[in-house]
């Protein structure tokens, strides 16, 4: 086997601070500083909130099996930022951070992993199934592309109903393999839905580099949307900002009735597939080139720098990520096990 | 029975699906239709059950698909969860292996899985069954799948009242519904009201009332069982034919108060015999009135084999009178079988 | 609805007849004149075989459901005159050209039809089962995608046997939207397996009309295949030496080990989906516009005009075809029903 | 029993089945292997059942395949047609959904479809149960889906000297055969001799003999039985534990004179009981011995739920030795059920 160190982007955040020569943040963006600011706090409070659920399953106090995100965070985040509180998307494995900047509450997330019945499913569901009806979102999934079908549906929905909202599908660059992308890529095209397929190529699957597994053509990723005549943006994943502008640009065509869009973000996971992951699949170096990418503090620097916080900011905003996430921990600690006499409850309604 | 229900008009089981469709959907604009060559092929549909429903409702609710079984599934899906009232078809039940992951990883368990407060209002129709030489991958008939799968009901009328009845119970049912319809049923004719009526699920229908053995049959197999049924009544066996209508939810006192009052049970359905659902509905009986049975119960179900295309061989795959007919007599004769101590 | 009207090409046989200029057909294609004429011939007694299934149907002898071809023929014969007796195809559900342009018996073929002992599946299959390994053939298929697994599978065969051998996998445009393509192109592309993807386009699913159903970018049918770096060759599906042409490419980069390339080919059923077909869905006049391309007769005219056959030749090849397959249907009536007694033979082995 | 056979060497049910996996593939040049993270991760599969493999036999024999469940499959019965005898790994059973199609039209009815002259060497493996709070879509078990459909084979080792056994008859077997392993077992030990045996298909083993109750377990619930039967040892119940080890073919006969001899009868899986392949045991028991049952056979079953995730729920979920313990002490004390004559 030979292994291919994947090289990151020479500088964190590049095409940001390409687009902002000249102008500002808020600009750029047309997010308020408050919305801005509001990236840094959902992504610190993402990776505090994956560290301890990998803490916690290394304690033997989660169980199954756990999918965590550190690394990725600027694509959950940058995508939600896009989006209204109605709108949908559905997630996958990995879904913690989906979820939680979808705006899932990290007390019901984390009793969830702990298997609590104060949980987001009552127990029932643990890490690969958090979801929250009332936010619009679909629900994480433990089957590789099993979100996408519900994507295309509830983007049919809200065309039939046409409430304006749009669904972004989240998978993986594993999940490009599965058939049925191909079905609802088709789907949504041939019916203009609404929807945003939203892929987080991380290079590998669980041990499969996306360099073996996908093939792909002259155009790269964006082949496998134009294939379908749709179009396709490219966004660099470590880069909360640009993903956000290319997610938006979706969001935008789908609100205007223009039909799906493709989102490819390049972005990496520093840790294994999951809490226990042998990792004898990648080279050791390659998390530690990519992590100087990290796009929490990158993006804190470039807050920073736009004088939008200070670092003391910063670092209180990392303070109090850990807090709420520790209360998140008690809360879930201390909420009850699933009671044995409700196991058949609402199997049926 | 349903006597009292019945009056004079008479309608084909697929006019009584396609009368359900249409009122439900003009009840509620919510239900869509999706499915393959649902819309424009011969005017709705191939055995006509959505006849005229993509004129009167447009394209935007009678969605003809592409060949996409597990996109389209996942579609109706989808919707189902964010406030449509998806009916999605499978043209062959066989088709539906192709969405096995969304009926019963995705469908069957969402609503459970997240706590049970979720809706979701999916009809996943389906035609199966064989007898018309569609050969092995067009003939299948698979409730027992799905009825093995927690979170899914699942439906299989036989009779043009009970068609329509039944998936106007489905439509208005917040769960996903797996409803089976048999491809020798939609030409059969019965009484149908005109009057919008549901039929509840899990309530079997004595479809003849007999004394000697308990007959429960599934869908085209009722019909099976009629014709069996006359020809014992001239041997003075009386056979009580149950239909059990919904197999989840099964109703399970109907036949077991059967039992109890014949102590003889044959099951038939056409899927194969092997872990199919006869041995199910054996094993509740045996639950529910085990020291009233005087014989051994019988199953006569398809054979563990394919089914074929060729007539003869089709015949000899699948359950049928004369077979019904030699197990009702063994059962009453009580002829040994297998270990009975002499 | 409205129905759009296909035009189909303006000239029979325009490609042909371009590369033509200033050369032979036995030069243009390599093929030796028997080939030719063999193509024509096989041409014309799948033809045969497909009127009398039809009328066998209409007359109640044939049960079930039958597709037939009438139309396509030059996609058949041109891709199978490529391939070797060892070489694969799957076919599917409208196989029975498929099978016989590679070489199986059409009184094994009609017999099966006729669900007789003698047919290929001897009488368990119908239709849509016909295989005969000892060709090649490795079945039509019921299920609309399912052939493309298994040939990448032979391809996958072939590949670690080194034997050389080329899988073609038919299907048609309907089945382009079956998500199992999507994974088998990809899986074909990274493993460089030796197998040709054979859409045969005739622009209608059952009812569903090509352009409704497919979602295409603006590299058309070309940009499904591109999506993973595949070759892609465009044909004039009622020009066999122009399928020919295009499927041969294909084929010697299989055999090369340079892996799978796509050919689409666009082509027309002239009578329904199946026998029985009430055809509401296209209009009564595109079928009249299409019959003008049959690709029999004009194949018939272009062997005149280059000298390779005479009008008389034609006339006799019709017949002969018309008699094997009075033949084959005489055979296929006289031979007995499968008994009873054999209907769990063989289950396992 | 089994003694004769078993020597000092003991492995793990996953080393066993790595061992068969190794010894077929030096044996015969056609196996290959062929599923996601079966090489390069952790050495060898997720469960180490094809560590080493990648190593010894190279990428070409050991397929790391993407994540196209429908795909590799697919490809693995085209192998399989074309020469080679192809062993498919599904990390989970739940994901064989997404390849039903190719499993059960294509795979399953392929030889008797094309004449039964065609061979279909092609294993499907597949690890599957609860247990282990993987959760509603990695933890089920589908062995009667698989038991439902004509032409597949099924096989369900429960310890490591048939895991290994079993395994070279299905790689060497020239049908589909779908290989279920349970998850709880991989850690398991057990005796598992150096030389080469095999073991035949529809051969049930007598895990432990008895006189009292006939316990038919499956898979993993051989070893509940085993602990119920401790305890029920020290009452003076003695259960007879029989292990099928294949459901197809299924050795009805073993069972049949285990009924003859206790007259009671208890059967055991973790899927859920509707429609569970436990139905299909008693039916058959009945067919064979009806006159010999003394008390109405039960079933300890998967209930008809999906699997939670929770530790407490997820035990509530499935069978558990207390449940077999009481279930026996019902047969033994022939408490009324149901409706018993009193
Ligand atoms: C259908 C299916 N196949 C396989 C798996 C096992 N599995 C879980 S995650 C994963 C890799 C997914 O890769 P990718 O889509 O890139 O997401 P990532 O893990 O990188 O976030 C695999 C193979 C699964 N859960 N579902
Ligand atoms: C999985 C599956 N879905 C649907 C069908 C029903 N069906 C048979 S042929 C067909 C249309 C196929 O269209 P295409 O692939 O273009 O082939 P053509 O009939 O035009 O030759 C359909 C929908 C089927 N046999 N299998
Ligand atoms: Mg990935
Ligand atoms: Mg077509």
């Amino acid at each position: 086997m030979t292994r291919v160190v994947r090289q990151p982007p020479a500088q964190p955040l590049a095409r940001t601070r390409a687009r902002l020569e000249g102008t500002t943040l808020v600009e750029l963006t047309g997010l308020s500083r408050d919305r801005l600011l509001g990236m840094y706090q959902r992504m610190a409070l993402i990776r505090q909130f994956e560290e301890q659920a990998a803490a916690l399953y290394r304690a033997g106090r989660i169980r199954g099996v756990t999918h965590t995100y550190q690394g990725q965070e600027a694509v959950a985040v940058g995508a939600t930022w896009c989006l209204t509180e109605e709108d949908y998307i559905t997630s996958t494995h990995r879904g913690h951070a989906h979820v939680l900047a979808k705006g899932a509450d990290e007390k019901r997330c984390m009793a969830e992993l702990m298997g609590r019945a104060t949980g987001y499913c009552r127990g029932r569901g643990g890490s690969m199934h958090i979801a929250d009806l009332s936010r619009g979102i679909l629900g994480a999934n433990g089957i590789v592309g099993g979100g996408m079908g519900i994507a295309v549906g509830s983007a049919l929905a809200s065309d039939l109903l046409k409430n304006g909202r749009v669904t972004v599908c989240f998978f993986g660059d594993g999940a490009l393999n599965q058939g049925i992308l191909h079905e609802v890529s088709n789907l949504a095209a041939i019916w203009r839905l609404p929807c945003v397929f939203l892929c987080e190529n991380n290079f590998y699957g669980m041990s499969g580099p996306v360099d073996n597994m996908l093939a792909l053509g002259p155009d790269g990723f964006k082949g496998r949307a134009q294939a379908f005549g749709l179009p396709a943006v490219e966004c660099d994943g470590m880069d909360v900002i640009d993903v956000f502008l290319g997610v938006r640009e979706g969001v935008e065509r789908a609100r205007a009735g223009e039909g799906p869009t493709y989102v490819f973000t390049h972005t990496y996971r520093f840790l294994g597939h999951h809490v226990g992951d042998p990792l004898t699949y990648r080279d050791k170096e390659e998390p530690e080139l990519w992590r100087r990418l990290d796009p929490i503090p990158n993006f804190g620097r470039l807050l920073v720098e736009q004088g939008l916080a200070s670092t003391q900011d910063l670092a209180d905003w990392d303070q109090e990520a850990s807090v709420r996430i520790a209360e998140a921990v008690r809360y879930a600690e201390s909420s009850p096990e699933p009671s044995r006499d409700t196991l058949l409850e609402g199997l049926f309604g | 029975m349903r006597g009292e229900q019945i009056e004079e008009r008479s309608l084909t089981y697929a006019q009584a699906l396609n009368e359900a469709l249409r009122e439900e959907m003009q009840r509620d604009a919510r239900v869509i239709l999706l499915g393959e060559d649902i819309g424009v092929w011969g005017g709705g549909g191939v055995f006509g059950v959505t006849k005229g429903l993509l004129e009167e409702f447009g394209a935007e609710r009678v969605r003809d698909t592409p060949i996409s079984e597990a996109g389209f599934t996942g579609a109706g899906l989808g919707a189902a969860l964010a406030g449509l009232r998806p009916v999605v078809e499978f043209m062959y039940v066989d088709f539906s292996m192709l969405a096995m992951d969304q009926i019963c990883n995705q469908a069957a368990k969402i609503r459970w899985m997240l706590g049970g407060d979720v809706s979701v209002p999916l009809v996943i129709r389906a035609q199966q069954g064989a007898g018309r030489g569609n050969g092995p991958q067009h003939s299948q008939s698979l409730e027992a799948w799905y009825a093995h799968t927690p979170g899914l009901k699942v439906v299989m009328p036989s009779t043009p009242y009970d068609a329509k009845g039944l998936l106007k119970t489905a439509i208005r049912d917040d769960n996903p519904v797996v409803f089976l319809e048999h491809k020798l049923l939609y030409g059969t004719r019965g009484p149908v009201p005109k009057e919008d009526y549901t039929i509840p699920f899990g309530q079997a229908a004595i479809v003849r009332q007999g004394r000697h053995v308990t007959c429960v049959a599934l869908s085209y197999q009722v019909h099976k069982a009629l014709e069996a049924a006359d020809v014992l009544a001239e041997e003075g066996i009386e056979l009580e034919i149950i239909d059990p209508r919904t197999l989840v939810p099964y109703d399970r006192e109907t036949v077991a108060r059967s039992i109890m009052k014949t102590g003889r049970l044959l099951v038939t359905h056409q899927a194969p015999e092997r872990a199919g659902f006869a041995a199910e509905v054996v094993m509740c009986a045996l639950e529910d009135a085990f020291d009233y049975f005087d014989a051994p119960p019988l199953r006569v179900c398809g054979k563990n084999v394919p089914i074929p295309y060729s007539l003869t061989l089709e015949a000899a795959a699948i359950p049928q009178t004369e077979d019904l007919v030699r197990a009702a007599k063994r059962l009453v004769e009580g002829v040994p079988l297998g270990g009975r101590r002499s």
